[in-house]
């Protein structure tokens, strides 16, 4: 952030306690989004970093970044995984700049201060100084500075950090709702990354929790899903959320019978499509899915889980000021998968990433929601499908998912 | 002698007409380029040099470039753009038999309505090439781009 | 705007009432800007949309912008020219992206919410739910929302739009003097667009608006006009304002002989100087002229209309924060016109424009004095030429209308 | 048979040396490269597409061009920058008598005195080729740019 | 003739080659496109159109070539970037006995970890070339870059 | 700058009244740095324009920039040189756009006022109306307006100029300890400009600052130094500093023989290390260096002068906003020099600048750094090899100019 101390933001107006209107400067408001990094990003909320699988063995380490904050998830001499802050603590080097590698040691170019995989600073050159001459204060301990340690949870191979060590558990933080979805995928298997995708999308951050957490758009929007049934507005399905309504589940099954209302509601819809290469719908049901087809699972405030049929993603939200976010795609499997299981599932990574059949027009919808949200501050939207209420449905007719995030986030950042 | 030095110079056509087909939006022509069993693939440099399957885009068949153009055309929303690509000297690394490995980079220039012209993919192209009575065509198409971030999204061919 | 309201821009030093010392502020300070925005752009204020011809039929549309706000100039199905702005009435998108086209109703393509050509919404999908679950709440009625229409005013085939549904009629808007010229070109006769020309200009707005406000400058900066007389110093001319002092124009006529003083004072004239192709000067008076041969016409905040001898143009000002402007011109002719005076608008036009022999360098002064602005606070433009009073002219040697714009933006903004 | 191919060849010499005469900033020598009775029109895509007639620059024979020449050089301020022209493999289209039918994209990279580089300009040149005794001139010019947004002005020639 | 229009095809392939070479980070490889005695210099426009001497790097021998990619690879701290080598058509402008004078337009596209691709530099070729046994080789690579502000740093050759 | 005045920048916390441990916001805050430019580079201080050799005689100028305000440093009729400030009186515009040149007058191309080489107006065109008409009012005088002029001060062919005409005397301002220094190389032979080179950094200006203040870094950073003794932490050396701590002077000699532990301690040492081209190393002693083989001289607030070995140059510093700078590098020789001298310099000159050997690498952390101290506000670098003392040392175990420079700056800023 470049704001000296998070600046007092103006309260912005929501008519009332309600959270099914938001106000335009809720996604534009350089000052909400710096208390946004300070309470959300910053606070005692947990951060998605990466799998464990990314980093295997000793030494093996990945860079990322929270909020705007660069981190360091690497793997130390007792096979633990930590998240260190990646900023020398002698003049402030965002040191670390390869994006993964396997190191012994953490060293600073600039003066090589060498830190552990723990984070603990082991040697600086000179300390002594040289011939007697200079060199670091009698009264400087090693102890005294070292990288800055994030506080770190694991779970089914999905690794987490926060900046505020009194976050309260992970588990505790999903909640047992969601949890049981997040078990569903991660159940201790182990992962095999098949890739990355990277986007730089100019809107604000939420909007991309917004897109996820609204079941509204796939079946008018998502022609692709409409006509294949992947998902419909008819579809048998699920929302649930934790009991702040921060996180949530969109869970459904797939139906090939198009109903006609919706068929006709959705002017997208066409029934007369075919793939000429049908194999990028060559879905296969996989045992551990239960009944349903497609699961997408939001964990506020940084990560999507994506399970869409045959297709597995975590998406990682970098917000980059008030007006744009990196979103970063890591596609993986599982080492039990088959050779043609493994296939299928980048088959139907088509239909996925910057380009993907079915999202290359989320990214764009957000820039215009932004675009759209910037002209004037009169502006609020209205999240009124389904009314006002908040609260888990069995269908999907409703945009009690996003009321439920704002609710959150009024209550969070106190406006 | 003079089928080499024409080959090389068709080789460099085949280029300019593919470039030109795309930046002219006529998407209808681009499978044309393509043999019935070719692959297209859009892969990020960073996963192509770590050896992560992972594409952009990932089409093994004609059908599956038709698949695309009609996305692109009817069900895919996206603001509409234009594209300029800028491809430097292609060059034959290989012959086997009838197939061409050829190399080439590219440089593609987004302009979106009423903005500036934007820098919006770099990268290579690694294209495997055969002669068939109309020209040339592309069995394999590869292209490797070393742009970490997309702007958004990618939705007409590269 | 990315603020949250108009900040409370902090005075500006004027060293007294006049308005003939422009401090730099004016044009560099954000929280100026902010509030121009709102109280020019977004206030009781017409600003230039386009032309009737642009949107010939029913469902024509074209999208522009007023200040930073997108709109969308469409004509409905009674041949009335609405302006709507371009934001859906749910989450706020921007939702129209092509430039023209035509349409039966405006789809956003997130949800499908469906607008008729007034801007009214008249289906929302699934608004009454799916087998009777979710949807819009009871008492939600398709009147509740809409897309927030602008006053639209049109005269002589010219369309002119504002937020502010109070402001006063268009006619008195631009005022008995400067409306006689206005009218003299656009006096009903269809007009045909010949295209379109569009610069981004790295300075300030106001600063293209002085630019047409001055004559001292095109016989001393524009070599062309001096050398072929079609502009200079000693040329007979007026210079007209509306009684506020925000509107003008500066008329002159072309005269062959060049005045000795004058030719001496210009260090550009070019006695020599001679076309090797002089069809770019093919002049040929057309009797709806009159006696004047040049008609610069500004139209407060975001217009001025060109006629120099047989070029014809509009030129729209769409400003982009305090430091940079978009300049969209539209060339255009009468349907009455020849094919040989079509040609001959078109070869004129080569004198004007981004690349345009006489006006390429306006863009490029004009971002070197934001540069120069730029530099520091304590600085203030002197433009006293004729002196410091505000008043019509019949002469070119003053900086009044200039002084007039100022004393209005002075009140407008209470600076 | 030579003879085509060293005409391939001697079209993407043209473009080469076209740039570099722009580039290198010899404008006196710049009509050289065109015919007397030329024409050189630089256009918006935008107008293009639409049929609308309107150029940005529109010069009809080669004293038009160096009437342009002067106003670069005498009379038009501006402030001085580089221009860097990447053009991309040429194409011949056909054929018509003497007359060449060519097209190249290119991209114009801007550098003026102590900022960054930046894209300036990108597009396709489609472009009227006849050779003359001491090569091939153009009989016509025409550059149509992509970029929505012309960054200020344009002064030197494309 | 034959060879002549191989020469120039061959003159083409020769920079196709060496961006490929940069571009993949084979940087071992880079000092076998030159010859022993070779000199390459890296000059501003601005340096070089004042005819003042100072080069951004100079380096008066292959030996000198490999103590550059020593440093490039060992010695010299930087963040890792990509680069991406646009290359305008080639032109011969001269030849002296063995020696080729040709130059050509260039622009490269850097691309660093987690940031947009961007314009990192442009300018222009001009190369002094022989052939040997294996082919063409750079008596003389000078790169003109415009690129009035250089992004940080070059630590890659261009 | 573009904010209306140095806004009230918050006080900003150094724990105490030390300057050792640096807080991040000192180079991340828009207020602080509208401050810095108020004070420092537009205060009375003295800042480097360029040599007398770059502007041999009367009508050559060149262009630069002090803080972000454009100068014009040109030489008068007198032969004496002038620092003008880039902005024409009448509406603001920065008129110089060459970077050098010769002219016989300074002329603004929009209205053709004419300055002459001291800044004098002494044209206005039509100042006296045309045929009687407009013109500028009875009461104006060509001595009412002219070019903001600057202080100057020249010594050893180094121009320096301040906008504060008070500010102190040049030898005075730079101190008798670093001005012996500053002599040592500008000793008043005619030098020659051998060429330059430009960055622009994405960094606070400051940071290069502490790189050239920085002994610490070059054995550990620089490979190179440290392989050929051009500089390690054993070398015999001394740094000194004005007596305000703001100026300093890292003095240094080349040694041949490696200590073990000095090269031990930096695992950047590479023993078999050997040039396949050892020109680049070809150093000849000069006369006038005596036993120093090194000297890097700052000068507060925007010049480093080098020598290094044969190489020399000066750099300057152009702040861009608080997080980037440009860099500019001017390679120079003297008239004596011989050929092999030139040449070994223009060799040795592959050392420096953005690509150079031992150099590239700062550009490099400096940005770096940045990144670092953007992530939060709470950190504070720490500067205390050596202790927190301030004062000269013979060692360069210490990073005693850092913090004298930021006694200064904190005192200078009130901060
Ligand atoms: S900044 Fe990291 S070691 Fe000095
Ligand atoms: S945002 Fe427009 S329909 Fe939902
Ligand atoms: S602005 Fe300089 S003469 Fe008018
Ligand atoms: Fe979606
Ligand atoms: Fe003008
Ligand atoms: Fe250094």
């Amino acid at each position: 952030m470049r704001t000296r101390q998070a600046p007092q933001a103006e309260a912005v107006d929501w008519n009332g306690p309600g959270s099914s209107r938001i106000p335009a400067a809720v996604y534009v408001d350089p000052a909400i989004y710096a208390r946004e990094l300070e309470r959300i990003f910053y606070g005692a909320h947990w951060n998605y970093v990466g799998l464990e699988a990314e980093v295997p063995t000793t030494g093996s380490f990945k860079r990322t970044t929270i909020g705007e904050r660069s981190v360091i998830m690497v793997r130390n001499r007792d096979g633990n995984i930590n998240v260190l802050e990646n900023r020398c603590a002698h003049r402030g080097l965002r040191f670390c700049q390869e994006r993964v590698g396997k190191v012994r040691t953490l060293v600073c170019p600039y003066h090589q201060w060498n830190y552990n995989l723990d984070g603990k600073l082991i040697a600086v050159p000179f300390r002594l100084g040289v011939k007697g001459q200079g060199g670091m204060p009698a009264d400087f301990s090693l102890a005294d500075r070292r990288l800055n340690p994030l506080k770190v949870a694991s779970r089914g191979g999905v690794v987490f950090a926060s900046f505020d060590h009194d976050v309260e558990p992970l588990d505790q933080y999903i909640g047992a709702e969601v949890l049981t979805y997040f078990d569903r995928t991660f159940n201790g298997r182990p992962l095999v990354v098949q890739g990355y995708s990277r986007q730089r999308i100019r809107g604000n951050w939420k909007l991309m929790m917004e897109n996820i957490k609204d079941p509204y758009h796939p079946g008018l929007l998502h022609t692709w899903f409409v006509t294949f049934g992947l998902w419909r507005a008819d579809n048998q399905s699920q929302l649930i959320m934790d009991s702040h309504g921060r996180h949530a589940c969109m869970i459904s099954r797939r139906n090939e019978v198009v109903d006609e209302d919706v068929a006709n509601a959705a002017s997208s819809y066409r029934a007369n499509m075919k793939l000429h290469d049908p194999r990028m719908l060559d879905v296969v049901h996989e045992p551990w899915w239960g009944a349903p087809t497609v699961c997408m699972t939001t964990v506020f405030p940084n990560v999507i889980f994506q399970q869409q049929v045959n297709s597995l993603s975590t998406r990682q939200i970098i917000p980059q000021g008030p007006d744009q976010f990196d979103f970063v795609w890591t596609h993986f499997g599982f080492e039990e998968d088959s050779a043609e299981m493994s296939a299928r599932r980048l088959q139907q990574a088509n239909l996925f990433g910057p380009a993907g059949f079915v999202s290359a027009d989320d990214g764009e919808v957000i820039e215009y929601c932004q675009d759209g949200l910037r002209q004037s501050e009169d502006f609020a939207t209205l999240c009124e499908l389904g009314g006002t209420a908040i609260g888990n449905t069995d269908h999907m007719v409703t945009e009690t998912l996003i009321r439920g995030m704002y609710r959150y986030w009024r209550k969070v950042m106190e406006q | 002698m003079n089928a080499e030095i024409e080959l090389r110079l068709n080789v460099a056509d085949l280029y300019a007409s593919y470039s030109a087909c795309l930046d002219a939006g006529r998407f209808d022509d681009w499978p044309e380029f393509f043999t019935e069993d070719c692959r297209y693939r859009v892969v990020s440099r960073e996963n192509h040099d770590r050896n992560l399957p992972l594409g952009t885009m990932d089409l093994q068949s004609r059908g599956a470039l038709l698949d695309r153009v009609y996305a692109v055309q009817s069900t895919l929303f996206h603001a509409p753009y234009y594209q300029r690509h800028i491809i430097g000297p292609a060059r034959i690394l290989s012959r086997e038999g009838e197939t061409i490995l050829a190399e080439a980079n590219y440089l593609v220039i987004r302009t979106k309505r009423d903005q500036p012209s934007e820098v919006f993919n770099a990268g290579r192209y690694l294209d495997r090439i055969v002669a068939v009575q109309q020209g040339l065509r592309f069995v394999d198409k590869l292209c490797i781009f070393d742009s970490e971030l997309i702007p958004n999204s990618i939705i007409y061919p590269l």
